[in-house]
């Protein structure tokens, strides 16, 4: 089974970047992978708890990630240096990732047959 | 002459720092905004509904929170913009 | 009371600062406050073509614009260098272009850069959205 | 000999992406190896519009993928929601989202996002331009 | 007369910014404006001398700079820390612009009514 | 498995370089070919095209010069990409 992971980096709304990678995720779920998603940088800020960008008229696809395990996406892993580095605490987040260290991020992106970041 | 610098990019603030004179002051907007936990300078503002589209709170921010209508205030109580892109 | 115009360079497809500068206009207008012209520019250009299509729980920033500049009075108005690269054409300059079709919607037109430096100039605030 | 597949999500207009995807593709080519597949993802779909008008002294990106995928046989795939935002359409789409016109360059195929995990299963090599 | 500066921050190619801002200078040009183009930060690299942008496909725009006096843009400043800072020297590039601080610059900016930027 | 990193973005190298692993390579390619006075890794490739286009010599260079060409060996060499975004 092939392995793919998506690597979150950017923060959301200022871009298209995170919705459109994760819509890359779930449509590769479909297909009979091995999918992981890693958030590193200013990739953290999409799994921010109270998100509501629909006081920008932007729909808010933050909940989508707390589905990924339905979909079968269950590898979901969190740089802990990105977070640290931002002020930010574990309890501010959706409760979907593993707190994870860059060593251990740098093995999973080195294990994956394929690599997608936008 | 007094200027509003807006910012919309976090990775910008270092450079748009060094072009502000002290009496400049700085209106974070957009993904700027995830800038809310930095030390402030005397005149800062930030953008509320970009702040609270992202998740964080007014109170979680150390710079002073204005909505749309502040935000044309600051454009005429200074004598030109600077966005820094 | 002031006049303004506003520089928008921001792409509607993959930024914020469309929205940005619509929510900014929408609050001048409302304390009264004159809005002579909205220059786009770059890839804010985007921004007038009438086949911009967003999921039908977004806001349409195309159609937003058009809705005000009518409201409102006021121009909108797009660089036509930027415009031609980047695949924004109405029916004319199509036409001086052999190209097949066009797209622009009629909310806007299309004219040269002049436009900004008389807006500019004829403003009390240009304000820049990127 | 490999055959690859090519993901763009690079903007015509305000990146150079698309161009190092377009020599990456001759390159490879000329080595003997195939393409299957080129994706348009993200702002890389504003490539396929048949109204982008470079100045005359410029690559016409457009024309140089169509030119290059009719010669050697291998698709141009944009993504369908990517596509609609950013207003590129066909026909068909126009017609079902009820949009007056459409700007899709003939050598170009509206699809999903299927066809890029097809694409990546299918290929030795998936590299992204973005 | 109204004072205008624009500047360049950003590398050329790698986007279109800064061959769109100089037509801003140009178009300015023609109104009767005092205008200044100020190069920081990337936008050094904008005055590189040996640039070869043809073999991308591209129009090279920097001999325009050297042509800026003629439109009446006579001054043309260079923030000299961000030239070291990478690596580079003046005889590397166009002998158009004047070297200055970042203070002077700073004050420039200062004392301008319109400040672009893209 | 061994990856060819590919930036496009001289802003994005230390993150990039943090998610790369012993024995990885990086390709520098558009803007990031501005890098091409920093230090270098073992493995570290840039494209030539995109050098010379920008105004700089391929000597001023401390990264080894490829071609188009040679960029997809590279892409062969190695069992994947990733284009770090």
């Amino acid at each position: 089974m092939k392995r793919l992971s998506v690597i979150f980096n950017k923060a959301p709304y200022g871009s298209q970047a995170g919705r459109e990678l994760l819509d890359i995720a779930l449509m590769a779920a479909a297909f009979d992978m091995d999918i992981s998603a890693i958030f590193i940088g200013n990739g953290v800020y999409q799994l921010l708890d109270k998100q509501q960008p629909d006081i920008l008229q932007l729909k808010n696809h933050s909940p989508t990630f707390k589905a990924l395990e339905l979909y079968g996406i269950e590898t979901i892993l969190l740089e802990q240096e990105a977070l640290a580095h931002r002020n930010m605490t574990e309890p501010q987040l959706l409760d979907v990732a593993e707190l994870t260290d860059n060593a251990t991020i740098q093995r999973h992106i080195q294990q994956s047959d394929f690599v997608f970041m936008l | 002459m007094k200027s509003l610098y807006i910012l919309n990019n976090p990775a910008n603030l270092e450079q748009c720092l060094s072009a502000m004179a002290p009496d400049d002051a700085l209106l974070l907007i957009e993904d700027a905004v995830l800038l809310c936990h930095q030390h402030t300078l005397h005149n800062s503002y930030i953008l509320e509904e970009d702040l609270i589209a992202r998740g964080f709170a007014t109170k979680q921010s150390h710079w002073q929170a204005v909505d749309y209508p502040q935000f044309v205030q600051l454009t005429l109580q200074y004598d030109k913009t600077v966005t820094w892109l | 009371m002031a006049t303004f115009s506003l520089l928008v360079t921001a792409s509607p497809h993959s930024s914020q600062g469309q929205y940005s500068a619509l929510e900014f206009t929408k609050a001048l207008l409302q304390q009264g406050h004159t809005l002579k012209r909205i220059f786009f520019y770059g890839d804010g250009v985007l921004v007038a073509s009438r086949l911009n299509c967003p999921p039908s729980d977004e806001i349409n920033l195309t159609k937003s614009w058009a809705k005000l500049a009518i409201e409102h009075d006021f121009e909108l108005t797009v660089c036509v260098t930027a415009a031609l690269k980047r695949g924004i054409t109405n029916a004319a300059e199509a036409d001086r272009n052999a190209l097949t079709g066009d797209n622009l919607d009629p909310a806007y037109e299309i004219s040269g850069l002049g436009q900004l430096t008389e807006a500019m100039l004829e403003s009390d605030r240009l304000i820049t959205f990127g």
